[in-house]
């Protein structure tokens, strides 16, 4: 479904992605791992098409999106949960859930977003940035589920969040991949990453390193965090 | 006693113009995070275009009131287009010091052609008159600006509440970048909405046309009175600035009156007021209180 | 509402990218010709100018140079600088006419009262920041401009105070070419005052507070009071500006404290470069030798030029010239150094 | 360890339009004691931190320091009392060095700061000190590069740097690892058992493993008031805990 | 008279120059402004064409400046019109407080100003000096026709208004001075902002005032004065028995705020274009040179010119003080002056002046013949006289 051939980014002189390439099959959760600073975050703002320094192809459904503005991609059915979350000062939770148009074709209704989120339902009318960090996380990823897009990238949605709400997370990460939507993960937590994902990727130095499958992260786990946290 | 009202009735009048060019600067505020410096210049550009509508086309008031802001709209979209939108990601401080560059443009470049003098523009006929208010009479005309502006700041509170246009303009303000990758092309959304905010100026500047002196420099002393209002009303809040440019009027229209011994006192008033205001809610009175910092 | 832009560091670029890093870290002799240059500069000014163009070039500089220092340095952009310059113009010029004092003397008890003002105002003004600090610092302008119009007995009205005598130990300093020389060390102090309060511990604080206030006090700087100080040393520059003016024109009239004159003192800041500190000075240089120019060759429009550069250094030309110059510096002298 | 109470509060509450963010709260931190906050996502830590803190002033109730009334100052005044902390949201000078932000924060308690008309060069003097914060911390490489250019997991660690350097008495710390990779979680494990020595730490924390290695005081909010209160073993084995925050198996770590 | 120039001239630098210092973008521009410039090179061309060879010098030029009606420019521009551009008179400078600013240059550059268009009894009174000529009008003559006037005619409760800066004060108290020196009565005066573009407050309280007011006076000028007018008429203030009396009156006023809204309103004009053939014939010709109708100020500009170039001649020389001696006590009839006389003591110069009428709509028969002349008002009592303040 998402292909990535040969993408590279740099912020100025530093260049950040070196020809990273990667593919991610309709219906699969994938993550991508790797250490602090490695350009997951950037990766996942060049497939959005935010990054304004990148050369390389991203397609989507095999259609090149590499000339698309960010919004006409979004319409495509890609939704964000950026890594800093992405919570609107000027608008009230409502407003941040509604705001975005819907672009897929099973988009969340409010009421299906506040029942799993009842933290949200209590706090629905104050500016977003009000919000507890965690709040603040649980709206990002209620908003993308509510544009009812194919495709998530999620900048590590268990960041800040207490451990009922990581599991929560991976339960609503799981319902949405079993209604078919596909998701790019970042993740930190190597427990939580295998708990949802069929396969994860390695990124370091800005290239894909390894691809590995569930039983692979398990069997190294040790390894991987080791190098994870260095 | 009738005096008191009289001069009440005359204060809301001139806060009229106030809560006008306050909700303009607080619709552009609010959505784009731009302080227009500019906006006195487009309310003269109002003024001094329906003086040549009316002079050169022969074009009476009434049309004036309404292509004055759909031209001054248009120009003010064009203006987005070319520069405010360049500097959107910048300091809000950049786009003040445009518009601050922008307002001594449009004042020298109505200067060169129309000269500095007042210009004349007459009432329109249909509001020639007086009307009876009980207790006194009032120029018709007045009572009309009075009306007319109510009747604009209400319709723009209630589109901007009510309406999806209010969030997904401050939405794309706020965070352009994240608003794109919604699905959201913001700038079409984001131009309307300045070209909107300056018609209001435009608009306010039409009504000014028959009761005060046009000429370019009209909006120049008039824009810091309105900044003082915006702080005191809250920059930020519709409502706050609607309802501080009625009051200052209000305020303005006593002093002059009861405080006429004290003429240093009546003529900073507002700033008197806005210090006292500063003092008590930095915010403003509608203003909403900032995040620890 | 207004917590987005108060309240969120580094979310959008600053003004105050400075540009004084790329000289600061140039070789000490570039350093010091740039500094040789600039006093060269300094002492023939009134040889190839109309002195009394020189004499207003050194008063703005320091007037420019005190708004950097709150716009570049502190993040504060105050758009009602006028009413310091104006204080101290019409406090030099009233001690001066009833005291008699030396112009020094007068110069320097003017700036003292512009600090004075500063303190009520900035206590108030300091309460808000980045749009609503430029507007309330103008609206409080604004109402020292109506006092001073209103309080005609001392200031003169709209006569401004006229035929102020500038004296120095009897010398004779009508001509204003003798008068330049003897206004030069003041604005030179002043200059270095600037610099070295940049480049101070306190200007380090500064910095920190433009940049991130509320991390600022959690590391225990009193934020509202550096920024007040801040406030004060700038009134107290730009009154020093102001003070020198009135001496140089004799004079002191409203427009000192309109505020299209504390709007043009951040033009010249902008065209000179924000933070930059010198930008100021060239700034000051080139606008008021354009203006003279313009109004001398019967070119009404004076607005027109001066907006119209405005905009372009705003919307193209942000760093200013200064911090234009200092980045190709630097550029040039990181591609030397590869 | 143990002791009196250095920082306390007695019904601390805090309202935010309407909305009770913090409920009556009681807190208790003993000296030299590092003591953890946990609870869901909004049960009012920050809130409590920012109150503590003097970021917020509190709808009601009194703070205490090492018995003296805190409550209201400011918060340079609390940080100037000794109570440093490290924000949630990452909160640094976008362009000020690493090496720079520290020295910023030795150079606060001296008074320098007001020095208008001496030299910077002056901060020289914090150079060395702060250069082994820096390297404390994993950030000695790192020293003079802008804090905007730091991943956000070297920003974590920057903001712990600055806390550090007030040498405080109290250290608040907002979540401390979140972000981290695992390595630097081990490492910022041992940075806080390192300086806990002497001082007293409270820590809001989500990564109960973290919370098992250094809490000696575990309190569990829920909707702005305390649910439990005690030592880890016992916090984490409360059923209240467990239905409330927890959940039925550790996911987390 | 005098010694007839001869070719060997005594000039300093053997040119005579002309500085025309005034606003030529600001609330005066149209008063005076550019068209002052076009006056004195009238005026030139007029003293070439009488002296032909016999001039003092062929060499004769205008130099202009934009003042902006700012002292500190007017200051600036003052000293660079002497020293760069080697002017020997300056002319014009309206705005009391730059007025009374090139003065004290004049002063101290030794060097001729003759001020056309400032209102300030000051420069004839405590500002004045040896170097400076006040030559068209003042507040006294402004305040001395139309108050004394009006109130001899009927208007016997003022209720005046008045700009809150120098001219205005100044104004205030000379007409309240005229109104109860005529045996009229102030029932109420009001300081306004300036500038100003809002009114109402104090046009609402005109006719509450005890006992009412039959006359508003107004002191404002320019674009005040514009504002003023058009919501004097809004309130309908001539329909509720208060008549208008303008203190200044330029004829750009009236152009600009049509006669109809200022239709019967009496004020004191220094000088007619169409009063009589000799005005009216120098008014098509500066007519066809500008477009427009002179103001007083026009035509007082052209005549200072002219008399300052006569006096060179007269003296052959352009030296200020030769000058200023030859030009002091001198009594002058011309297009502008009638009854002239320049006094020695302090520099006034006297001449007659005019009570003028804003004639009815109807009575308006050709573009800009705006006014009728009610009366002339003899050159020996239009102004004060000389104070005792002066000191030269
Ligand atoms: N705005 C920026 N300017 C300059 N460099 C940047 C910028 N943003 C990120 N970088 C650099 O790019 C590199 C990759 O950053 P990115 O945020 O993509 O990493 P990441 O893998 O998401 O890290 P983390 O796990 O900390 O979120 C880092 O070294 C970072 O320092
Ligand atoms: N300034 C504010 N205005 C309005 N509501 C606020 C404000 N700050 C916090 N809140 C609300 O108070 C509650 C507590 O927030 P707080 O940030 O203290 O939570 P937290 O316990 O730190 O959560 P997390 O673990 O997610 O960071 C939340 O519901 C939040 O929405
Ligand atoms: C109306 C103006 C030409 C006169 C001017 N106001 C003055 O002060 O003299
Ligand atoms: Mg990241
Ligand atoms: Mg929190």
């Amino acid at each position: 479904m998402l292909r990535i051939d040969n993408l590279s980014a740099s912020y100025g002189e530093a260049q950040v992605l070196r020809e990273a390439s990667l593919e991610v099959a309709p219906g699969e959760v994938v993550t991508l791992v790797g250490r602090n600073g490695a350009g997951k975050s950037t990766l996942l703002r060049c497939v959005m098409g935010l990054h304004p320094d990148q050369r390389g192809t991203v397609s989507l459904d095999g259609r090149d999106l590499t000339r698309l503005p960010a919004y006409r991609r979004a319409r495509l059915g890609l939704g964000w949960v950026p890594d800093d979350r992405g919570a609107y000062a000027t608008l009230t939770v409502t407003e941040n859930l509604t705001l975005p148009p819907r672009v897929g074709p099973d988009p969340w209704s409010l009421e299906r977003v506040y029942e799993a989120f009842p933290a949200l339902y209590t706090r629905r009318d104050s500016p977003a940035t009000k919000l507890s960090g965690g709040e603040q996380q649980m709206l990002a990823l209620a908003r993308v589920l509510r544009m009812g897009a194919r495709m998530l990238l999620c900048d590590e949605p268990t960041e800040g969040l207490s451990p009922l709400l990581v599991q929560q997370v991976g339960d609503l990460l799981r319902e949405a991949k079993r209604h078919g939507v596909t998701v790019l993960l970042v993740e930190q937590n190597l427990h939580f990453a295998t708990g949802v994902a069929d396969r994860h990727y390695l990124l370091a130095e800005g290239r894909v390193v390894e691809a590995m499958d569930n039983s692979e992260v398990r069997s190294r786990e040790r390894e991987l965090l080791a190098y994870l946290g260095i | 006693m009738t005096g008191f009202l009289q001069h009440t009735f005359d204060g809301l009048v001139n806060g009229a113009f106030y809560a006008l060019l306050a909700l303009g600067l607080a619709v552009i505020f609010g959505m784009l995070r731009v302080v227009n410096f500019a906006h006195g210049a487009f309310y003269m550009l109002g003024a001094m275009g329906a003086y040549v509508l009316l002079t050169e086309f022969g074009v009476p008031f009434w049309w004036a009131l309404v292509i004055m802001p759909v031209l001054l709209g248009a120009l003010g979209m064009a203006l987005e287009r070319a520069f405010v939108h360049r500097l959107a990601q910048l300091d809000p401080l950049y786009n003040f010091l445009l518009t601050f560059g922008l307002t001594l443009i449009l004042q020298d470049l109505v200067k060169s052609r129309y000269g500095v003098q007042s210009i004349p523009y007459a009432t329109p006929g249909e509001l020639g008159g007086s009307v009876d208010l009980g207790l006194f009479d009032f120029p018709t005309y007045r009572v009309f600006v009075l009306v007319f502006a109510v009747a604009i700041c209400v319709g723009v509170w209630w589109l901007l509440t009510h309406s999806r246009v209010g969030m997904v303009v401050r939405a794309a303000t706020e965070r352009p970048e994240l608003t794109r990758a919604f699905g959201i092309n913001v700038g079409r959304w984001v131009t309307p909405v300045f070209g909107f905010g300056i018609a209001l100026a435009g608009l306010a500047g039409v009504l000014a046309a028959p009761m005060r002196a046009v000429n370019p420099l009209m909006g120049a002393d008039l824009i810091i009175v309105v900044f003082a209002v915006v702080v005191i009303g809250g920059l930020g809040s519709i409502f706050g600035s609607v309802a501080a440019g009625f009051g200052i009027g209000l305020v303005q229209a006593w002093g002059v009156v009861y405080l006429a011994d004290w003429p240093i006192l009546s003529q900073t008033l507002v700033f008197i007021v806005m210090a006292a205001v500063l003092m008590w809610r930095p915010a403003g009175l509608f203003g909403r209180e900032e995040a620890p910092a | 509402m207004s917590t987005a832009v108060d309240s969120e560091p580094g979310a959008r670029q600053g003004p105050a990218r400075s540009g004084l890093v790329a000289v600061a870290r140039a070789p000490w002799w570039v350093r010091y010709a740039l500094l040789a240059a600039g006093l060269v500069v300094a002492l023939w000014l009134p040889n190839g100018l109309y002195p009394a163009v020189a004499v207003d070039i050194l008063c703005w500089a320091l007037f420019a140079v005190s708004v950097d220092l709150l716009l570049g340095f502190t993040g504060l952009m105050s758009f009602g600088h006028a009413a310091f310059w104006g204080t101290s113009a019409y406090v030099a010029g009233i001690v001066a006419i009833e005291a008699g004092l030396p112009f020094p003397l007068a110069v320097l008890t003017g700036a003292l009262a512009a600090a004075v003002i500063a303190v009520p105002i900035g206590y108030l003004a300091v309460k808000r920041t980045g749009i609503y600090f430029a507007m309330v610092t103008l609206a409080f302008a604004q109402m020292i401009y109506y006092v001073a119009n209103k309080w005609g007995t001392v200031t003169g009205g709209e006569n401004g105070l006229q035929a102020v005598p500038r004296e120095l130990g009897g010398m004779d300093l009508t001509d204003e070419y003798y008068f330049y020389y003897a206004a030069l060390p003041i604005t030179v102090l002043g200059l270095w005052a600037a610099w070295r309060i940049v480049n101070s511990p306190f200007g380090r604080v500064l910095v920190g507070i433009r940049d991130n206030p509320a991390r600022a006090r959690a590391l225990g700087y009193p934020v509202h009071r550096y920024k007040l100080t801040a406030f004060v040393l700038s009134a107290f520059l730009a009154g020093l500006g102001g003070g020198l003016y009135v001496m140089g024109h004799q004079f002191v009239s409203l427009d000192a404290l309109h505020w299209t004159t504390s709007g043009k003192a951040v033009v010249v800041v902008v065209l000179g470069g924000i933070g930059t500190l010198w930008g100021g000075v060239v700034g000051a240089g080139l606008l008021v030798r354009l203006e003279d120019w313009l109004s001398f060759s019967g070119f009404e429009q004076i607005g027109l030029v001066t907006g119209a550069i405005f905009v372009l250094a705003v919307v193209l030309f942000r760093k200013g010239i200064w911090g234009s110059a200092a980045a190709v510096a630097a550029r040039w002298s990181a591609g030397r150094g590869k | 360890m143990a002791g009196r109470a250095l920082l306390s509060a007695r019904g601390l509450t805090r309202d935010f339009r309407g909305f009770r963010a913090v409920d009556q709260v009681d807190l208790d931190v003993a000296a030299e004691s590092v003591h953890a906050l946990v609870g869901p996502n909004g049960a009012g830590k920050t809130t409590l931190f920012n109150l503590l803190t003097g970021f917020l002033p509190p709808t009601a109730g009194t703070i205490e320091l090492a018995g003296r009334d805190v409550t209201g100052l400011p918060p340079e005044r609390v940080a100037r009392l000794g109570v440093a902390r490290s924000f949630q949201i990452t909160s640094l000078f976008p362009q000020l060095s690493a090496r720079e932000h520290v020295e910023l924060a030795l150079q606060s308690p001296s008074g320098l700061g007001w020095r208008f008309w001496r030299s910077a060069k002056l901060m020289g003097r914090y150079r060395e000190r702060a250069d082994e914060l820096l390297d404390m911390v994993g950030l000695a490489e790192l020293a003079e590069v802008p804090a905007e250019a730091l991943a956000y997991g070297r920003k974590r660690a920057l903001e712990l740097a600055i806390a550090l350097a007030l040498d405080p008495k109290v250290l608040l710390l907002d979540e401390p690892t979140a972000g981290m990779g695992l390595e630097d979680v081990d490492r910022t494990v041992e940075l806080i058992t390192r300086v806990r020595r002497g001082r007293t730490v409270v820590m809001v924390e989500h990564n109960m493993s973290v919370v098992g290695r250094l809490a000696d005081t575990v309190t569990v909010l829920q909707a702005g008031t305390v649910l439990v209160e005690g030592p880890y073993e016992q916090v984490r084995a409360d059923e209240r805990v467990i239905t409330a925050y927890l959940g039925a198996t550790d996911a987390a770590h | 008279g005098g010694p007839a120039g001869s070719g060997d001239s005594k000039l300093t630098d053997d040119r005579v120059v002309l500085g025309v210092l005034n606003d030529q973008s600001g609330v005066y521009a149209d008063v005076s402004g550019k068209n002052s410039v076009k006056a004195v090179e009238m005026a030139i061309a007029d003293f070439k064409a009488k002296y032909g060879d016999k001039a003092v010098t062929k060499n004769i030029s205008v130099e202009s400046a934009d003042h902006q009606n700012k002292p500190d420019i007017a200051n600036t521009k003052a000293a660079e019109l002497y020293d760069r551009k080697g002017v020997d008179a300056i002319l014009d400078v309206p705005t009391s407080s730059a007025a009374l600013k090139v003065a004290d240059v004049a002063k101290a550059k030794k060097k001729l100003y003759f001020n056309i268009t400032g209102a300030t009894t000051a420069l004839t009174g405590a500002s004045c000096n040896r170097y400076t000529f006040h030559y068209a009008y003042d507040s006294y003559m402004l305040a001395h026709g139309t108050g004394t006037q009006a109130t001899q005619q009927g208007a016997k409760n003022w209720y005046i208004v008045y700009p809150d800066y120098a001219f205005g004060q100044d104004m205030e108290k000379k007409f309240s001075a005229a109104v109860e020196g005529a045996g009229g009565k102030i029932v109420g005066k009001d300081a306004t902002p300036f500038p100003n573009d809002n009114f109402s407050t104090f046009l609402l309280k005109a006719p509450t005032l005890n006992p009412k007011p039959d006359t508003l006076g107004t002191m404002q000028a320019g674009g005040d004065l514009v504002n003023l007018v058009k919501q004097y008429n809004e309130f309908k203030l001539r329909d509720k028995g208060v008549g208008l009396a303008v203190g200044l009156m330029f004829l750009t006023d009236i152009h600009s705020l049509t006669p109809a809204a200022l239709a019967g309103t009496t004020y004191t004009d220094a000088w007619y274009w169409n009063f009589d053939q000799q005005n009216r014939q120098w008014a098509d010709r500066f007519l066809s040179e500008t477009g427009t109708r002179p103001t007083f100020a026009h035509a007082a500009n052209y005549s200072a010119a002219m008399q300052y170039l006569e006096a060179v001649q007269a003296a052959g020389t352009d030296d200020a003080d030769t000058v200023v001696k030859g030009l002091e006590g001198k009594e002058i009839n011309d297009v502008f002056l009638r009854n002239g006389k320049i006094r020695a003591e302090d520099h006034r110069v006297v001449h007659d002046a005019y009570l003028a009428q804003v004639k009815p709509q109807a009575e308006v028969k050709e573009d800009w013949d705006y006014v009728k002349i009610l009366k002339t008002i003899p050159a020996a009592e239009a102004f004060a006289q000389p104070s005792g303040d002066c000191k030269m």
